[in-house]
């Protein structure tokens, strides 16, 4: 116990300690910064220990073992209330703390390579590790309010890395964004943690979740709707989810890291962990299901309109994680934390291929530059590219495992998780729990599958097939394609690794179903369903075999008719013919994906601008700018009443004596009277 | 023989009467003159209240409150003169520099 | 006979309190307060307080007043001339303020009478200067010396912002 | 009479008055000598050893009942000699730089600490008045000391004539509370209190005056203009070490004077108070783009959080508040230090929050003792203020005053977003221009260095489980009890 605890404390202590040595160092000393491989070796170390720890830590437990607790020392005591810096090791929390630092040791390799060139490469290695600290502290905390610091972590985290590049504009902008949407969530989750507290009296796990039945009926619902806002915020749901695509902004590397594999998923981590409570209540359960597949198939229709490559992985991202939300609220809280794995391998790599390519063009740039021709292009645009997979077969290949992973074609890791979480939603309607609206969010899940196949190939065969059509776009171009270039070393390996888990990652959760129809006896090779049974409160799984069979047929004929479909459209340089084709079909509709349905526009039109205008109006007459810098809806209507209140303020004694008299009034009023 | 009530009511009034002083009077020597009334008036309850109760606190406190009504007029009184020096006015609703 | 003294100094003192606000003239305002506080002394005496009435002609109405005054014109301070020529929604409001607390102490005074009866017999007594002086170097120590420093405190003070000294030292 | 008895209860104050008076004899023998400054930093360390030395002893009466020592006021004589410390150490440099350097200025500061400790000792409503008055008029000379200029004669009169108002109803409500009580002696009054309009009137008066003093709201107009008129490193100094007394002094007037009881319904007051305090303050210190006028009003929403420890009305919310003081001293003073370095250099009005872009890396020591203080401010953890708003927060709840608490912590939470503004500046934007910052003395960055180290440290230790701070607080936890001090 006494070496375990120390083994934890490293896991939680060695990217803390990565990240200050980078930063203090970094900061005071100017000469330490250009030192980027020993910097690069530091922020490694300090994850990839870790990961070794928890892979030790995962070795020594099986599906049975009991959550083991570690407590460090009493943070806050007051009264009856009490909280550890305690940490829990749980089959939930080894899992998340595997991919968190697994996929984030890749990610920190693969930074090197990208972010060679940065001058903020020190910085942005410190932020990196300081991250990891967070995001362990938000899976291994034992209360709520570890968790909930872990939650803040990441956030902050994850706008300063956003907005890595502060010098632009739009990244800053796009860091504040995300910053702001994600206060919304947290005041939310704030709330809920109170009520949590004000009825259980404690905010460990173990508290709360042996102690449900002292939550009211409307509590358990309040509670539950609470968090789910505030996971809607951290995951990116509607109709929280605007900041995502946005916070693409960042550094690629940071994208893969935290906008895909790991902080968004923390949503879908806070609301497996508080399972058996959300399982108590239907109505939440419904709420969180409509949610998700909702935000599945309102991200996947604006993904086939994008042409940024980033832009589309990040809706396919919002996409991915609708889905996983459909799989909480259908009570498949294992089915969810599976596509949360799967999804990090495969989101993890194509984040990484992505960057790989835009590495690639934008050193194409650089070259054109140096030979003294102005051309200027997007990076990210997938239009300049095509033909790629000549240039750079390692990314080209990763890439496509990825994709074919993400499309769910069986047999690689996107299939299996898919499957489980369309079954768990066709189980949710047929089965004992849930309703018939379930069937419908079936529906949706099994639309959204086929747009997931198709718009993946989209990108795939647009950016690597065909040929190079930078040159067609601009003369200067022609024959830039000399300067593509595979990416080094140090980012290939990364890449190669989660294809591979992508590849495989998949086995972890065979359905039973599929060697009990063989053996006719109750089987176990789900090992993930295993593994967290314990931990999460599932909802059993009733459907017949012969519906399960029919089911998984289903997914594979939809996913591999988006592939063809796909194919079909975009194999041979067709992608402006077959946009325009499909804009043509769709009309109205097209255009209403393209523009995001308007969402940041309603954002806009609704509650900012009208504010904007009021307080135009009402400050004009004071002759004062208004809501300057950061306009978004709830900070200006506080700063709104702010600059009226200011003017409270006259700066005549008199009325502040005035003010004061009143104040007199009212305190002899609530005295005497 | 006379109750507290009328000495108590005749500072009460006083004291109403400066409040109104230094809400409406824009001139810092008179609004200054106006507190100088309320402190006036307190006094007043107190040496009424010290009276009826037969025990010295009161007069005491007054006592004090007197000492401190001199201290206060001393460095009033300098402030005031260094408001005037800069502004060439004590008139207060021109006095608002510092505002907002 | 001390009822009849008390109303003529009672409406005395409220009525130079009124008039020192509504005076336009500063200087005549200034000398309304010296009556008010004159009747105020008187009505120190009809309550056994003889020492305060002294200190209060002497002090207040000697050396603070007479500050003022000084104050007053050594600035040439202008008259308010704009006061009361029309009216304006803050006397208005003011006005009702003042009611309004005027209103609550008097309803919290309620019942004074009842519980202090009359002056009591010990006054006589306790008012004067040698009581007073008595209780001030044991009892009241602590505050009386602690306002020797406050009024050091207030003359340095008073002096460092009155004066008109401009230093120079180096530049940083 | 015991005196040196008494003297020995009362030794940090008489040690400032003394050096006070020493201060004035040897700046009429040589102009700004430099024995002024080491006159008041000697005296302030022995009062501050003396304080420390009475940190564990219990509640004593002295001074025939005028005066009570030990025990909270212990603490609170700490925390104030400590702010003076701290605030001399900083401003003989900004007052030389900023060409307003007088040695009478120590002087007063130290008169202001001797009312101060007076004040907070008060066992008397006559010694809290005097207490009271020492440190304001003392505080209103500061107020005007760059008396040359529009602000900082404006700044004085405003605090001037507003102080003397509240002078007036704070007095007539000790009047009212004499008269219900025929008392003037503080734990006498407890014993004495009741429930008659007289004694509820009277004691509304004197909370008036006390919240003016900690400027709560609707008797907050003054501090903005006034925190901006003043002397940066002065304004440190009306911001913590008055704001600190008068607390601890609101604290043993609360517990002994006020018991709680049916119809004495000072907790509601302050209840209501708190929250106008905690949500105007904040709100307006939204729209702020000065950095003094910002914090101004985030001390006005500070001392709406040592109010809800109030309001609780329990020990433990005392002790609360006791805590948020101190932690509230050390960050204040090391945020507005760095401000007042960084206004003192010379291109631009370094007081207006845009004017700060792209500095923080420019003086790293500074740059991240600002960060360090304003996330502090904030109540991040694991800094200082947040275990101050978490133990007061926490004391309201225990009190079940938890939408007091949840406002509390919203309201708490909306703030970050203005001190996170000032970091975004100082680190994620452009400078406007190039600037050269100057070379702090080292007695300045050193100040600067261990105030960002205490808030560093006190943010960690009370949330220990054996720490000797919170053992310390929680022992003065029942001050409350009436019969603590005898009547003499």
């Amino acid at each position: 116990m006494e070496s375990a605890t120390a083994l934890l404390s490293l896991i939680i202590a060695l990217p803390l300690a990565g990240f200050l040595i980078n930063g203090i160092i970094g900061l005071f000393v100017e000469s330490f910064r250009t030192k980027k491989q020993l910097i690069g070796i530091i922020a490694n170390t300090a994850v990839f220990i870790p990961f070794v720890i928890a892979v030790y830590f995962f070795m020594n437990m099986n599906a049975g073992s009991e959550a083991v607790v570690f407590k460090l020392f009493t943070w806050i005591e007051a009264g009856s209330f009490s909280v550890d810096i305690a940490y829990r090791i749980d089959q939930l929390s080894i899992m998340m703390t595997l991919v968190v630092t697994g996929v984030g040791f890749l990610i920190h390799l693969y930074s090197m390579g990208y972010m060679a060139d940065d001058e903020g490469y020190w910085k942005f290695f410190a932020y990196l590790n300081l991250f990891i600290f967070a995001m362990l502290n938000l899976v291994l905390g034992n209360n709520l309010l570890l968790l909930f610091l872990g939650w803040e972590g990441v956030g902050v985290c994850s706008y300063l890395l956003i907005g890595f590049w502060y010098t632009d504009m739009a990244k800053s902008d796009a860091a504040k964004k995300a910053f702001i949407y994600n206060r919304v969530g947290d005041f939310a989750f704030l709330i809920a943690m109170f009520m949590v507290f004000q009825t259980v009296g404690s905010l460990n796990f173990d508290a709360i979740l042996g102690n449900l039945e002292a939550f009211s009926e409307e509590y358990i619902v309040a509670i539950g709707l609470l968090m789910f806002v505030g996971a809607t915020g951290k995951s990116a749901q509607i109709p929280l989810f605007v900041w995502l695509p946005d916070a693409m902004a960042g550094p690629t590397p940071v994208s893969a890291l935290i906008h895909a594999a790991t902080m968004v998923t923390s949503g879908i981590y806070l609301i497996s962990r508080m399972s058996p409570m959300y399982v108590l209540s239907p109505e939440v359960m419904l709420v969180v299901a409509v949610i998700g597949a909702l935000t599945a198939i309102v991200a996947a229709t604006i993904a086939i309109t994008q042409n940024d490559i980033k832009s589309v992985l990040a809706y396919s991202t919002v996409s991915q994680l609708g889905y996983m939300f459909l799989a909480l609220g259908a009570g498949g809280f294992t089915a969810a934390m599976f596509h949360v794995v799967t999804h990090a391998f495969f989101k993890a790599c194509l984040f990484l291929g992505s960057g790989s390519v835009i590495h690639t063009m934008h050193h194409v740039e650089h070259e054109l530059e140096h030979e003294g021709k102005d051309v200027h292009f997007d990076p990210q645009d997938m239009r300049n590219m095509g033909g790629l997979r000549k240039y750079m077969p390692s990314t080209y290949k990763t890439f496509l495992i990825s994709t074919i992973a993400i499309a769910g074609i069986p047999p690689l890791a996107g299939f299996f998780s898919k499957d489980e979480v369309l079954a768990m939603a066709a189980n949710a309607g047929a089965g004992e729990f849930g309703s018939y609206m379930y069937m419908a969010l079936w529906g949706v899940g099994i639309i959204t599958a086929f747009l997931t196949a198709f718009y993946m190939f989209r990108l795939t065969l647009t950016t690597f097939h065909g040929e190079f059509k930078l040159g067609k776009r601009f003369k200067e171009a022609i024959g830039a394609e000399k300067y593509l270039h595979e990416s080094p070393a140090t980012m290939t390996i990364p890449l190669w690794t989660l294809a591979g888990a992508a590849t495989v990652g998949g086995f972890l959760g065979v359905p039973n179903f599929i060697v009990e129809t063989f053996t006719h006896e109750e089987a176990h090779v789900n090992l993930l369903h295993n593994w967290l049974h314990h931990v999460t409160a599932d909802v059993e799984l009733t459907l017949s075999h012969a519906v399960e069979w029919g089911l998984m047929a289903t997914s594979i004929v939809i996913a591999v008719l988006g592939v063809v479909v796909a194919f079909r459209m975009y194999n041979n340089n067709q992608q402006q013919e077959s946009d325009a084709a499909i804009a043509k079909r769709f009309g109205g509709l097209y255009d209403l994906w393209k523009d995001k349905y308007n969402l940041d526009e309603v954002y806009e039109g609704l509650i900012v601008r009208p504010i904007v205008r009021v307080s135009d109006k009402v400050l004009a007459v004071f002759d004062m700018k208004v809501v300057d810098g950061f306009v978004n809806a709830t900070a200006g209507t506080v700063k709104l009443f702010g600059s009226l209140f200011r003017y409270v303020q006259t700066g005549v004694v008199s009325s502040y004596a005035l003010a004061f008299v009143i104040g007199v009034i009212v305190i002899l009023y609530l005295m005497v009277m | 023989m006379l109750e507290i009530d009328w000495f108590l009511a005749v500072s009460a009034v006083m004291f109403t009467i400066g409040i109104i002083g230094v809400l409406i009077r824009r001139n810092a020597i008179v609004i200054f003159m106006c507190v100088e009334l309320m402190l006036n008036a307190v006094n007043l309850s107190l040496v009424s209240f010290a009276s009826y109760h037969g025990n010295i606190d009161g007069q005491i406190l007054v006592f004090f409150a007197l000492a401190v009504a001199a201290a206060e007029a001393v460095v009033g009184l300098a402030i005031i003169i260094a408001i005037y020096r800069n502004n060439l006015s004590v008139d207060v609703s021109k006095i608002n520099l510092l505002r907002w | 006979m001390t009822v009849y003294i008390f109303i003529v100094l009672a409406v005395l003192a409220i009525a130079s309190a009124l008039a020192m606000v509504i005076n336009k003239n500063v200087v005549n305002s200034a000398l309304f307060l010296v009556l008010n506080m004159v009747s105020l002394a008187g009505i120190y005496l009809l309550l056994n307080a003889q020492f305060l009435a002294i200190i209060q002609i002497l002090v207040y109405a000697g050396a603070i007043m007479v500050l003022f005054l000084f104050v007053i014109m050594l600035l040439n301070v202008e008259q308010e001339e704009k006061l009361f020529d029309k009216f304006r929604v803050k006397y208005f409001l003011a006005f009702l303020l003042g009611v309004a607390v005027t209103g609550q102490i008097f309803y919290s005074l309620a019942g004074v009478t009842d519980m202090l009866p009359e002056i009591s017999d010990k006054m006589a007594a306790v008012g004067t200067v040698e009581a007073v002086g008595d209780v001030l170097f044991t009892t009241y120590l602590l505050p009386f010396e602690l306002t020797a420093i406050l009024l050091t405190a207030a003359v340095v003070g008073a002096l460092m912002i009155a004066q008109h000294k401009i230093k120079r030292t180096e530049e940083i | 009479m015991d005196y040196l008895g008494d003297i020995q209860a009362f030794l940090p104050g008489v040690i400032t008055a003394l050096a006070g008076l020493i201060v004035i004899v040897i700046e009429s023998l040589k102009k700004d000598s430099s024995a002024t400054f080491w006159v008041t930093v000697l005296s302030l360390v022995a009062a501050l050893f003396f304080s420390i030395q009475s940190l564990g002893t219990g509640l004593d009466t002295a001074f025939s009942g005028m005066l009570v020592h030990g025990g909270a006021v212990a603490f609170g004589n700490v925390i104030i000699v400590v702010a003076t410390l701290f605030c001399v150490f900083i401003s003989e440099d900004y007052l030389k730089g900023i060409n307003h350097y007088y040695g009478e200025t120590y002087a007063l500061i130290l008169f202001a600490t001797t009312g101060m400790m007076c004040l907070a000792g008060s066992n008397d409503l006559i010694t809290l008045f005097i207490g009271l008055e020492t440190m304001s008029i003392c505080l209103y000379v500061m107020a005007g000391l760059i008396k040359d200029e529009k602000s900082g004669a404006e700044a004085a009169l405003k605090y001037f004539l507003l102080g003397a108002f509240s002078t007036g109803f704070l007095l007539y409500g000790m009047a009212l509370i004499y008269g219900a009580t025929g008392t003037t002696n503080i734990s006498a009054i407890g014993a004495a209190a009741s429930t008659d309009l007289l004694f509820l009137a009277g004691a509304a008066l004197l909370l008036v005056g006390f919240l003016f003093k900690v400027s709560a709201v609707p008797f907050h107009m003054w501090t903005p203009d006034v925190y901006q008129g003043t002397p940066t490193t002065l304004t440190a100094y009306f911001a913590t070490a008055s704001k600190a007394a008068t607390f601890v002094a609101l604290i043993m007037v609360l517990s002994r004077a006020l018991p709680v009881m049916e119809g004495l319904n000072w907790q509601m007051v302050f209840s209501v108070i708190a929250i106008l305090t905690m949500v105007f303050g904040n709100i307006i210190a939204l729209v702020q783009d000065n950095l003094k006028r910002m914090l101004a009003y985030s001390s006005i929403a500070h001392a709406g959080y040592a109010l809800v420890g109030l309001a609780a009305g329990t020990p433990e919310g005392y002790s609360a508040v006791l805590f948020y003081m101190f932690a509230y001293t050390i960050m204040n003073i090391g945020a507005f230090g760095v401000i007042a370095y960084y206004e003192r250099n010379k291109g631009m009005d370094f007081s207006e929050v845009q004017n700060l872009a792209g500095l923080g890396f420019k003086k790293p020591v500074m740059g991240i003792a600002l960060s360090i203080f304003l996330f502090s401010l904030a109540g991040i953890p694991p800094l200082v203020g947040f275990a101050g708003k978490y133990y007061v927060f926490a004391a309201a709840i225990n009190a079940e005053m938890v939408t007091l608490a949840v406002i509390g912590v919203l309201a708490s939470a909306a703030s970050v977003y203005y001190y996170l503004r000032v970091m975004v500046y100082l680190y994620f934007r452009e400078e406007h221009k190039p600037v050269e910052l100057f070379n702090p003395t080292l007695l300045y960055k050193g100040t600067i260095i261990i105030l960002a180290i205490l808030t560093l440290y006190y943010g960690i230790e009370p949330i220990l489980p054996a720490s000797g701070l919170m053992e310390l607080l929680n022992s003065y936890g029942n001050l409350g009890a009436v019969t603590n001090v005898l009547i003499p």
